[in-house]
This record gives structure tokens, sequence and C-alpha cells, in this order.
């Protein structure tokens, strides 16, 4: 007869499309469980709640004796007592998208600081290893913020001819971003380059064709659909790491296999707090921009490019 | 004809009235802008280029015009406040998105599905407030959650479209004089409203009711009829607002507008206008709300670290609120 | 002339009964509801905007708002969390921590006081500019979240005092304070402040001290939330707490607390914040698809808003 | 002997308005002195001074000899002043008995506020006015349900239980009716034994006659003169205060009964009222008589539609009428002037000239508002009855109590009304203007309108009405009209033995 589980999924914040995507990629990678003889229940909390609101969230799933939690956390190290409990009643918690200190936890998701290493090289390289270059930021004090303003800081460390002129914050917000670039523009004449996150990427580059800079500037991009679109079509020089929202169904596969009693490799785990088993980050360049536009065919416009680790690629973690 | 009368005040009086003068928000507002632009211009050569300042009146004009809604509703006081006001934007830029969909033919009808929407769920908030005497803060911050409920749904499954190319026009390409169509927008909403409230008798209502809603009823104001309808036209200058935002960003995603809901508030009280209703106007929220975005760009052209800009943006704020935002001594 | 007030039935009694229908219909979705270990959980969860709420009451019972709780929460957990890991983590250190970090509150509440009650400045943008400062030096204390508290005190926090669960033994402390001051002269003059600021002056009250002690207090309540938070997560946030300060205000007007000051009280509030966390409750347990969540919280609320003060009219 | 109150030199301004400019004030122990003035001329201020509630700009006050110059009430009250506010000093909110006791709440052992206590003492002070002070005037009662006789008498209540040296009475007598007067006076009297100073504060001349020892006359903010009572005459007093009064002739009901009624109301009830009819014909004034609180006032709001009546019929001109809210009753060409100006009329923050035309707007159905014409118009209706103002774009608040209850009774003389609706509509307003208001009603009723007027005075009703209905209990006992038109005959229907 079927295995049965019943898995929870905590989201902190409905403030973008990449989360509702990430909580429906998340559901179906559950049901497509069906398919291998196992029934997966599906419980979600997803609302505006900040890192306290998120521990009630853990706890109401905690009450409800579910087998596993996966939470997109608000703060990496809050969450710490909540999941010392929630091991206690013996069920499993899996972080994702966000790093969290709890040894009672496991991360599965990409590598922020890599996830900025990896566009930051991209940038330097693209700037031949010298120019002046500016960034924008998301909520100062974030832990997936500050780690990657620590990736891009250590890649640029390394090009002495990259001059960082400013680091602005803008909050994750597409219209702020758009609004940062415009005074950064104003206030530095000569950027060759800007390293920006995420949707703040879609402002940052309005702001830049609006000045008629395109073709001078190097900035990195975002995966929405519709950046990918004007990217293509205004032949923007950028690139983007892809931070998947597939990673809550790739930590959903990961938990099953975990639930099974398959037990993790040993040495599988890393990562800030040792805890941390990464994913691959796909990139997106001027090169297979073409073939990630494919993908996106009819999907809506704010849809991400995206990728998950399969229950078969999940396995390799396991003994 | 008053030239008679002008020439004779003596020039102590008019001494006297600079110093009254300068302790007007209006007045305040422009100096703390000109001083802001002084600033930028000493610390990062090229912040009070035309061209920069120009993009900068267009961002103050979505500010300003979302605040225009805000100073609607708190000027008609009984603690009027429309917290709803960035849900609403956002609410308006996504219905926008849906009906234009890059479409220039739909402008028209993008303008008026995102207003009429909005204009109805801000009339909710009006009934609330009025009927179900609900106080304005909690209606609308409850309003707030429940537009940002509603889009997490709506927007399922549903393509959030693209701006219009005129839409993005307007509002990023220089029209007229090298200034954008929205700035001649803005100019021409400052126009009406600051005809609605000095020269019409709904302007005036609005007064009345914000000093005193009873004795407006007992004037024979329609009271509640004024203070919904007030509440109904910030939603509908928020779902506006939307439409613009979307102009500005190029597509729309569900939380465009949160970040205007306070610095509507902001631009208004910075601009003069009491938040206990029935007193101030349209023009200090201009002059508060190009001063707040001057601030914001200010602060974002300084290499400093986030606590340095947020340590000096609290300042700042509470340094305006020093110079006028002060409430009446109870000892004269 | 009869001005028109509410209802002399004491303002709290609706928030008490939709909280009661609450917990009936939660104790039908989750049968284990009451259970210790459950209620216990539950009450963690509610007790810091429960403590907030209360302190909130203060401010606006005597007409004023304020919107900077939620940051000075923030900043006391940081000061809290720095200064204990900085002396070593011993018994000693945590003694230090809570009161540097109530003494960083009570600091945050008598600026808020001096520039609300003797510069007279508008209160909600003036909280509005305070919490964007405590913000800033609680990120400045602390660039991003860290630091472990040590065990025993966090270990306290989630375990027990003589028996009692921990929560709740602070819980019924700030019951008992609440019931202490509504029984002192201050509430009254409180509530002279809020109902008719004129009035009150010419009774001969001292406005600004009034003003500035319910700013202390209600920074105080925050600065107590804050260490329950630190109980609650064992480390420094500088983000942590934001949803506190517009929480609590829903939390003060749904106990029936007029937001224009003059008539309410705590014991509402207390009823109110209690009434807004067993939302979410019921919401997750009646098993509601995620996308329905946050607008089906905000109908509740509004609802919850408007049943009270239509029945609170009859 | 050193004086109780010596003021003298007072300079006070708010901005560029000059409200005390030479303030004098010398009053003895143990003495009740009256302060006079027409309205505006600095009386309140001058008090408010004394009490610590006002900064002199300069000047000197000596209390007890003593040089005093008080940071706030509190300290005044410390040294045994208190000082009855003509607008009020209550929080509407709270009980009477948190009222009278606030700042001052007798505490147990315990630091906690003694509600036994508090209550007890608050019943013996009510008890002072016995039965004058009227139902429902209990310690528990929110001052914010009492109608403006039983707030007033909770004001001097509170002066009282401060058991002051020196008290000052702005007003205090201004909605009180014969019979609660009466009583206050005893109470002001008892004090005087007591050694207790009083400064007595009042438009109205034969009260200030029956009770002060001595006179100050103030005029535009100046001290024009002090004189004793028994050395004086009323006439030469108002003669002091404003120069010469107009006199408004009254005419004996005769010719309006021909007529047909402008207003009819038949079996009007609901509230305190019951079985109500009364009918008003166009060119009459007719009086609402009685003591204070027998339904009056709510009959008046209830025919301007501010409250709705349960049962009855109103006719105006003849047509059966519905008035549901106040829309309504502007739209029908009816006005209603209150005397409780600060919560019925005043638009606060705002223009005089807003303030003024506020009615008209909404009477004459305007979209927009043309203040080019529009300002003429009004600043003759409010010269009518000589408003002292200086521009009519400044704040209302810079207008003294009386002058603005000028402006808000031209509001609605500038609509053309055909019923105005009266209610007590000279709180605060000082004899001559008094006497304008009164001769410019009697003209408006020559053209043809209707006049209903409520007045705690009974001189006012008459020397202006035609008839009087006398109501009790909310019902009209009788109506006096033509021979038994006299105090006599008033004062006896009010007590209900007609
Ligand atoms: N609902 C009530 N509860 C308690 N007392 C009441 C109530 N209604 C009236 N009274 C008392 O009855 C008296 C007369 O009230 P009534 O409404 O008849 O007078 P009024 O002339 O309309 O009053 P006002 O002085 O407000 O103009 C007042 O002393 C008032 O305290
Ligand atoms: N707060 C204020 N601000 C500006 N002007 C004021 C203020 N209070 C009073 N005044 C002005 O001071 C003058 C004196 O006013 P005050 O209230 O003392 O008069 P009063 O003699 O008490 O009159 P009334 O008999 O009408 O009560 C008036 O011209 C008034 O307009
Ligand atoms: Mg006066
Ligand atoms: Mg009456």
């Amino acid at each position: 007869d079927a295995e049965t589980f019943k898995i929870g999924l905590s989201n902190g914040w409905v403030g973008s499309e990449w989360r509702t995507q990430m909580i429906e990629e998340a559901e179906t990678a559950a049901k497509a469980w069906a398919e291998k003889g196992v029934d997966i229940e599906v419980v979600v909390q997803s609302a505006n709640v900040d890192a306290q609101g998120q521990i009630g969230q853990i706890r109401n799933f905690i009450n409800q004796g579910v087998d596993a939690i996966i939470v997109n956390p608000n703060s990496p190290t809050a969450f710490s007592p909540i999941f010392a409990q929630a091991k206690a009643r013996g069920i499993l918690v899996i972080a994702t998208d966000a790093e969290v200190s709890s040894k009672d936890a496991i991360y599965v998701g990409i590598d922020q600081k890599g996830w900025a290493v990896q566009s930051a090289k991209w940038l330097a390289e693209t700037l031949g290893g010298k120019g002046n270059v500016v960034t924008i930021n998301g909520v100062a004090g974030h832990p997936a913020n500050e780690m990657r303003v620590a990736g891009y800081r250590e890649v640029f460390a390394e090009f002495p001819d990259i001059k960082v002129l400013n680091e602005a914050n803008a909050n994750w917000d597409q219209a702020q971003g758009q609004q940062a670039m415009q005074n950064l523009i104003a206030t530095y004449p000569d950027i060759q380059g800007v390293w920006v996150q995420d949707g703040m990427a879609a402002g940052a580059w309005r702001a830049i064709m609006a000045a008629g800079k395109k073709d001078e500037i190097a900035a990195t991009g975002e995966i929405r659909k519709d950046f990918l679109t004007v990217w293509n079509d205004e032949k923007l020089n950028s690139g983007a790491s892809i931070n998947p929202p597939g990673v809550m169904a790739s930590a959903l596969n990961v938990a099953v296999l975990k639930l099974q009693g398959k037990e993790f490799k040993d040495g599988i785990f890393g990562g800030v707090y040792g805890n941390a088993i990464y994913i691959p980050i796909p990139f997106v360049s001027n090169e297979n921009l073409g073939e990630r536009l494919d993908e996106t065919e009819g999907k809506p416009g704010y849809w991400s490019v995206t990728a998950t680790v399969s229950p078969k690629e999940a396995a390799a973690y396991f003994q | 004809m008053a030239n008679a009368t002008a020439n004779s005040t003596s020039s102590q009086s008019i001494a006297a009235r600079l110093l009254d003068g300068l302790r007007e928000p209006l007045a305040l507002a422009i100096m703390a802008i000109v001083v802001m632009l002084a600033v930028g211009e000493l610390l990062s050569p090229g912040f009070a280029r035309g061209d920069q300042i120009m993009r900068l009146l267009t961002v103050a004009a979505l500010l300003g015009i979302a605040a225009a809604g805000q100073n609607l509703v708190i000027l008609a006081g009984g603690e009027g406040i429309d917290l709803s006001i960035g849900a609403m934007i956002s609410f308006g830029a996504v219905i926008a998105g849906n009906v234009m969909n890059g479409n220039d033919a739909a402008i028209a009808q993008a303008i008026f599905a995102a207003t009429s929407v909005t204009f109805l769920i801000g009339l909710v908030n009006g009934i609330g407030v009025t009927v179900v005497r609900i106080p304005p803060l909690v209606m609308t911050l409850g309003m707030m959650t429940v537009i940002q409920g509603g889009l997490v749904v709506f927007s399922q499954g549903i393509p959030s479209g693209n701006a219009a190319p005129s839409l993005m026009q307007f509002i990023n390409q220089p029209a007229l004089f090298g200034l954008p169509g929205i700035l001649f927008a803005w100019a021409a909403l400052t126009v009406v409203m600051i005809f609605v409230l000095r020269r019409t008798a709904f302007g005036f209502a609005i007064y009345a009711i914000g000093a005193n809603p009873r004795a407006a009823r007992l004037v024979g104001l329609p009271v509640g009829v004024i203070r919904t309808l007030v509440f109904a036209l910030s939603g509908a200058l928020g779902g506006l607002t939307g439409v613009l935002v979307i102009g500005y960003t190029g597509n729309s995603f569900i939380s465009v507008g949160d970040q205007y809901m306070l610095p509507t508030i902001i631009a208004v009280v910075i601009g003069g206008t009491s938040l206990a209703g029935g007193t101030g106007g349209y023009i200090g929220t201009v002059a508060g709300a190009i001063a707040l975005v001057l601030l914001q760009s200010l602060l974002i052209t300084l290499h400093l670290e986030s606590w340095g800009r947020q340590l000096i943006f609290g300042g700042t704020l509470l340094l305006l609120l020093t110079l006028y935002g002060r409430q009446r001594a109870l000892r004269a | 002339m009869r001005l028109a007030l509410p209802s002399e039935r004491p303002t709290w009694l609706l928030a008490l009964l939709t909280f009661l229908m609450l917990v009936a219909v939660n104790r039908l979705l989750q049968p284990g509801f009451f259970d210790v270990p459950v209620m216990q959980s539950n009450l963690t969860t509610f007790l810091p905007l429960v403590l907030v709420a209360i302190g909130q009451t203060y401010v606006v019972l005597g007409g004023d708002i304020d919107l900077s709780v939620g940051s000075i929460a923030a900043l006391v957990n940081v000061v809290t969390v720095s200064t204990m890991a900085g002396m070593g983590g011993d018994a000693l250190s945590i003694v230090f921590g809570v009161a540097a970090g109530m003494a960083c509150a009570v600091a945050c509440g008598l600026v808020n006081g001096l520039l609300i009650g003797y510069l007279r400045l508008q209160p909600m943008v003036t909280t509005f500019g305070t919490a964007i400062i405590f913000s800033a030096i609680a990120l400045w204390i602390l660039p991003q979240a860290g630091l472990q508290v040590p065990e025993p005190y966090w270990g306290t926090y989630i375990g027990t005092i003589l028996g009692l669960p921990t929560v709740l033994v602070v819980l019924l402390l700030a019951v008992a304070f609440v019931l202490f001051l509504a029984r002192r002269p201050f509430q009254g003059w409180l509530t002279a402040v809020g109902g008719n600021r004129t009035g009150a002056f010419q009774s001969g009250l001292g406005i600004e001290r009034i003003r500035v002690a319910a700013f202390a207090l209600s920074a105080a309540f925050a600065g107590i939330a804050a260490l329950c938070l630190t109980g609650e997560t064992a480390t420094g946030d500088p983000l942590i707490g934001q949803s506190l300060g517009m929480g609590s205000i829903s939390a003060v007007v749904l106990g029936g607390t007029l937001l224009s000051g003059g008539i309410g009280g705590a014991v509402g509030s207390i009823f109110g914040a209690l009434l807004l966390g067993m939302i979410g409750n019921v919401i997750f347990f009646a098993g509601l698809p995620y996308e329905y969540q946050t607008l089906v919280q905000g109908l509740i609320v509004l609802a919850a808003l408007a049943g009270g003060i239509v029945v609170a009219r009859r | 002997m050193t004086s109780a109150i010596e003021a003298f030199d007072v300079v006070k301004k708010f901005g560029s308005v000059q409200a005390v400019s030479n303030g004098r004030l010398t009053v003895g122990q143990g003495e009740i002195h009256a302060l006079l003035g027409a309205n505006g001329c600095g009386k309140s201020t001058l008090s408010k001074i004394i009490a610590g509630t006002h900064a002199a700009t300069s000047g000197t006050v000596l209390i007890d000899g003593k040089p005093a110059a008080f940071a706030n009430p509190r300290e005044a009250e410390e040294a045994g002043i208190a000082l009855f506010y003509q607008e009020l000093s209550l929080i509407p909110q709270m009980t009477v008995e948190a009222n009278v006791f606030l700042g001052r709440e007798p505490k147990n052992a315990a630091g906690f506020v003694d509600r036994e206590k508090m209550r007890a003492d608050t019943e013996a002070l009510i008890r002072l006015f016995g039965d004058a002070a009227g139902n429902g005037l209990v310690p528990d009662a929110r001052v914010g349900d009492l109608p403006p006789s039983q707030r007033q008498i909770v004001e001097i209540l509170k002066v009282y239980a401060k058991a002051p040296k020196i008290v000052i009475m702005d007003e205090a007598t201004a909605t009180l009716d014969g019979r609660q007067v009466a009583v206050f006076f005893d109470i002001l009297r008892k004090m005087r034994d007591g050694d207790v100073s009083t400064v007595f504060i009042s438009h109205r001349l034969d009260e200030v006659f029956a009770i002060c020892d001595r006179i100050t006359v103030m005029r535009n903010g100046e001290t024009v003169a002090e004189v004793v009572t028994a050395e004086t005459t009323q006439e030469e007093v108002v003669r002091l205060m404003i120069g010469d009064v107009r006199r408004a002739e009254r005419r004996s009901a005769q010719a309006q009964s021909a007529a047909e009624p402008i207003l009819a109301i038949d079996r009007i009830g609901g509230g305190r009222l019951s079985d109500v009819s009364l009918s008003l014909a166009p060119g009459e004034i007719l009086g609402l008589g009685g003591l204070q609180g027998q339904g009056q006032s709510e009959l008046l709001r209830g025919l301007f539609g501010i409250k709705e009546f349960r049962e009855g019929q109103i006719r105006l001109e003849g047509q059966a009428t519905r008035i549901r809210r106040p829309s309504q009753a502007v739209a029908k060409g009816l006005a209603y002037i209150s005397g409780d100006r600060g919560t019925d009329a005043a638009l606060p923050g705002r223009s005089i000239f807003e303030n003024l035309a506020a009615a008209v707007l909404v009477s004459e159905r305007r979209m927009i508002v043309r203040a080019g014409t529009l300002a003429p118009r009004l600043a003759d209706v409010a010269a009518l009855l000589k408003t002292k103002y200086a521009r009519l774009s400044d704040a209302i608040g810079t207008l003294s109590g009386g002058n603005q209850q000028k402006v808000f009774i031209a509001r609605w003389l500038a609509t053309n009304p055909k019923v105005l609706l009266l209610d007590d509509p000279t709180k605060g307003i000082d004899l001559g203007a008094k006497a304008d208001l009164f001769a410019l009603i009697r003209e408006l009723a020559d053209k043809g309108i209707g006049i209903l007027l409520y007045s705690s005075e009974d001189s006012e009703l008459l020397d202006n009405c035609d008839r009087v209905a006398v109501f009790n209990g909310g019902s009209v006992v009788t109506e006096l009209s033509g021979a038994t038109l006299d105090t006599f005959h008033l004062t006896r229907a009010a007590f209900g033995d007609a």
C-alpha cells in the first residue's frame, strides 16, 4: 500500500510572483510523487509575517503533527529553538532559499554567496577586469542580501582595477531599483558596470536604457520572462545567475527521500553553518538566452526560468 | 487695483510678513528643496543637472498623484488616513497591465478599468468608515491586507501584462519643452486640486467636515457622503497612479505600490496639511512630494552604509516636523 | 446637547466574546487545542503582540499613537543579545543584557515622549521617523542577524518557572500590571488628556509629563516583548518585530479603545491581540488554500471590527 | 489689608492681536467683584492670565500681595486660585466624579483611587444644588451625556471642590436657569462668608447687581472704571461698557393670528417630548419658556432634523413635511442657531469667511465659491450685528467667544430663512450685540419670517416674544400672551402650577 507523508510548507512573504511560483512548483512536485506510489499531503502557510510570525506558522505545523516542514525562512538564526522543538518531535526540517544556523535543520537550495560570485565574475570578466561599478542591493540586514554582498565584494576585490563607486539599497523593489539607478547614473556619469540583484535588475536596466546608455553599460540581469524578452529584443549586455523558484520543490524531493528512511551520504553537508546541500546555480548569458527564452513559451510574463532537483537527482545525495 | 494698498505697507511689515511667510509649510518645503539640491550638487556634481531634476520630478509626480488622494482623505478629518493606497496602486497596475497588455489602443480602457475598480474599493473603505464607523486607520489597514490577498488570488494563472509603448513614452520620454507628459499631467492635476479645494463647494465641504463634522452637518452638508466620496477618490487616484507606475516600470508585479504607502502620508504632512484634518492644501503636498523624493535620491548618492542613510532620513523628517509640524500650544 | 458616545458596557466585552468564539472554532478544527503544550506554544506565539498592545493602549488612550514599537523591539533585541554575547554569556551577562535592553527601551520611549510631549510634534509621523532611526541604530549595532543567546536564558523562556510555563507567568504579570494601573489615578489622567487635552491642561494636569510617561510605558512594553522574542528566537535580528507596530494598533482598536483617545483600556487590547493571533490559527486549521490565506485574514479582521462596532452601538 | 488679587499694566498679545492692552483688577479679601465688558474686551484673557492658563506679554499680578506669575494652572491652583472656564474644562468621556476630582483624586493606602470617597464627596457637592441640579446629575453619569446646564454645574462643582481662596467665575451662569442661579448665588455667598474672594463675570446685569460688591469695567482690552455697586446704576454701568443701547420694542400679538401659520406642529412626541402642538404665524416671534431642559431644545433640534421625532406631524406653509436630517431642513428654508457654538457651529482653523459662508453655500446650492461676490454680502450681514474682526481671512479662533457667536448667527441670517429656530442664541453675547440681534430679529419677523426662540433668560423671552409657550416635563403647559406675558405668570407656569 501507498506510503503517506504530510509536509508543511512555510512562506513568510507574499509580495512577489517568485514566491507564488515557488509554492506552485513544490505542490506540483508533491503530486508527481503519486506516480511513485507515495501520497504526499501538502499543507501551506503563506502570508506576510515577520520572523516571529513565521515561528508561529511552524508551531502550527508541529501542533498538527506533520512529518516534515520546509520553510523559506525570514531569519537565518531566529528559528533555532523552534527547529529544536520540531526535531524533538521527530519532524524533519528543511530550509530553502536562505540558510539557517540551526543544527536541527538542513538547507537545500542555492549558495547565495556563490550565486553572487557567479554573476560578479561574469561582470568583472565582461568589463575586462577594469572599470567603474555600482551595485544595487536588497534589504540591508537581510541574510540573503548580506551573503550576496559578501560574494560580489570578494570577487571585485580580486580585480584591482575594478572600482566600486557606490552601493545602494533598493529593497528588492523594481521601481526603487529603477530610481536608484537613475540617481546613480546622474551622480556618476562614468559607470561601466552594474551589479544588481533579482527583479531590481529590470528596473535598473530600464533606467539605463532611458539614459541612452545601454550600449556603454554591462549589468547583471534577472530571470523573469518579461525581462528575458527585453534583454533579447534590446540586445542588452547582461548575465544572470538563476535562483530557481524550484528550490522548494527540490527541497521537497529531498525531504521525501529522507522520510522514506534513506540516509545522507557522508560529507555531503557544507555551507556557512555546515548543514547545507547546495544545488546547482544555472546561468543565463548572452549565449544561452535564446534557449532560456524558449523554455518560457506559453508562460505568463512574471514566470521565472526555473530548475528543480528531480527525485532521481536528489537520490544522489543519499547513500 | 490692489496696488494702492500694497504700496502703503511699510517696510517693517514687509519684513515681518517675510518672516511669517518663512514659517509657512510651503516656503519651508521649497527651502528644503533648494538646500538639498545645493548639497547634492556639492557632494556629487551633476546631481542638480536639468535632466536629472526632470527624472526626479517624474518620480515625484508618481508620489504626488497618489498623495493627492491621501491629501483629500486627511483634509476631511475624522482621523482620516488611507493606508490602503499602496495596495490600490499595486492593484491598479496589475489591472492596467492585464487590460492593455502592451497594446496602445487599450490605454484608455486600462485607465478606466483601473480607476473604476479602485474607486469602488475606495468606496467600500468610505462606507466602512462612515456607515460602520470603523476608524480609517484600521479600516484601510485591513483593506490593504484584503487587496494584497486579492492580488495573490487574482494574479494566479492570469498573465500580468505589460505597459503599452505610448504609456511608457508618456512617462519616461520628453514630450514638450524636454519634459515628459506625466509632468504636464501632474501640473494639470495640481490645478484641478487647487481649484476644487479653494473654489468649489465640494472642497469647501471637505474643509468644513475636517474642521468640525457636527457643525458641517448642522449647516446641511452631507457629511457621510462626502467622506465616503473622499475615500473613493483616494482609491481612484491610487489606481491612476498604478497605471502610471506600470508605465514607469514597464510591467506590473503585485507589490509594485507598497513603497508608496507611508511616503504619501509624509508628503502630505511635511506639506503642511494637519493630520487632524481641516487645514492644509495640495500645493504644500506637491512641494512635500518633491522634497521627499529629492531626499531619498540624495541619500542614494551619498556613499554611506545603509544605517547611515536611514539615520539621516529619519533625522531630516524629524527636523522638518520640528520646523512646522508642531501642534498648538495649550498655554498661549 | 448630548455628545454621541459609545455605550457604557466594558469596551472589551466584544473582543472577549469574539476571541472565545474563535477559540471554540479552533477547538473544533484542532482537537488537541486544549493540550498544555499546544496552549503553551500558542501563547508563546501571541505573547509579544499582547505585550506591545498593552503598552500601545496607554499611548492611544492619551490621544497619541506609537508606530515605533516594532523598531524599539528590534533595537532592544539587538542590544540585549549583543550585551550578553559581549560579556561572555554567563549569568551576570544575562542580567546586564536584560538591563541594557530595558534601559534602551525606556530611552527610546523618552525620546518619543520628549519630541511629542514637549516639542509637540505630530505623533504619527514623529514615531515613524524615530522608528527609522531606531532601526538604523539596530542595524549599526548588529548589521545582520546572528549571535547566540545563552542557553539558560532561552531555556527558561520556553520552559517553566515554579512549575508554570514562563510565558504564562509573563502574561499573568502583565495582566496584574494592567489591573494595577487601572486603579491608579494615572490612567484617569491619560483618559483626560486623550479625551479633552485643553480641559485636562486647564484642570491642572501636567500634560507633557503624562504623555511622556505613556510613551515610556509603551516603549517599556515593547522592550519586554523584545525580551520575549529574544527568548523565543535565541538570537539577535535587526529586522525582527516589524509587524508589531500596525498589529498592536489593530489589537488596541479591536479591544475597544478609541483611536482618538479618551475611551478604552488595556484589558481589551489583550483580548484584541489574542484574537488577531487566533485568526491566523483558525485559518490554518480550516485548511484554506494558501492563495486565500491573506485575503481571508484581512476579511476576518475587517468583519471583526465591523461586527464589534455595530454590536457596540446597539 | 492686602488685596486678594491686584493686577495692573497687564498686556496680552496673541500674535498681532492685542487682547488686553491695559488690564487692571483689584479684588479685596472676601469680596465678590464683577468684571464686566462687551464681547471681546478681554475678560476671559485677563482671567486666564491670573489663573496661569495664559502667560501675560507684560504686566504684574499680585496674589495676596505677593508677585505671582504661574507657569501653568496647577501652580495657580496650589496658590489657591480656581477658574471656572467659560468654555468649560470638562472631559466628556469621564464621569462627573472623575471630572470633579481630576488631578486631585483621593487615594487609599495602596495608592489606588478611593472610589467610595470620591463618590461620597461628589454626592455631597451635588447636594449643594438640591433640586435645582435636575434629574440625571449623579456622580457616575458621563459628563458628555449631560445637557449644557448640568455640565455647567459640574464645572462649578469642580471649582468648588478645590476649596479655593480665590475663584474666578467666567460666565458661570450663562446657561443656568433662574432657580439654578439662585442656588449658585447661595454658594457664592457662603464662600464669601468663608473669606473666599470671587471675580464674577456675566453679561446679565441683574445678577451683577444682585450679588457683587464692586464692579470693574473693561472696554477694548483696557480697564476703564471701577465702581461700587451700591453707588451706581445699571444704566451707568452699561454706558461705561458700551455707550448707548438700542431697545427693541415688543409688539403684542394681534394681526398675525389671521394669517395661515408658517409652521404648525401637531402632537409631536418622542424623546422627552410628548404631545406638543404649536403654531407659528409668519411675522411672529414665539418664545419657548420654562425651566431649563424641559424639552425646548429637543423640539428645536427635532424640527431641524438633528434628531427625528417619533410621532406627530409638522406642516410648513400648510404642507405636511418630514425632516430627517439638517440638509432637508436647510432645503426647506429652516435655520437653526445654537448657543453651543463650540460643538454645533465653529469650524476651527478655518477663516471667518468660511465660517460665515457655510450655510449660504448649502442653502443656495452653489457649486463654485465666488469669494468676490460673497464676501461683501456676508460682511454686511456680520456688520448688522457689529461683529468685531480684523480681516475676513483671519482664523475664526482669533475672535472672542461673543464675536464668534455673532458670526454663527450671521451665517444663518445670510440664508434668508423662512423659519428661524433660535436655541439660546445669545449665550455669551454682550448687551449691545444682544439688543442689536433682537432688533434685527424683529425686523426679520416684520418681513414675514416665523421665529421660534428658546432662551435660558426669561427677560429675553418677555422682552422680545409675541407669545411664549411654557414647557414642563416635555409638554406645553400653557401659552402666555398679551396681559399674561409677564414674569409672574411665566415663573408660575414654569414651576408647574399654572
Ligand atoms: N436618556 C436620558 N438619560 C438620562 N437623563 C436624561 C435623558 N434624557 C434626558 N435626561 C435628563 O432630562 C433633563 C431634560 O432633558 P431634555 O432632553 O428634555 O432637555 P433639552 O432642553 O432637550 O436639553 P438640552 O439642555 O440638552 O438642550 C436633563 O436634565 C437630562 O439630564
Ligand atoms: N487664543 C487666541 N488667539 C488669538 N486671539 C485671541 C485668543 N483668545 C482671545 N483672543 C482675542 O482676544 C480678545 C479678548 O478676548 P476674550 O476672550 O478675553 O474676550 P471676553 O471679554 O472674554 O469676551 P466674551 O464676553 O465674548 O467672552 C478678543 O479680541 C479675541 O479675539
Ligand atoms: Mg470670555
Ligand atoms: Mg435645554
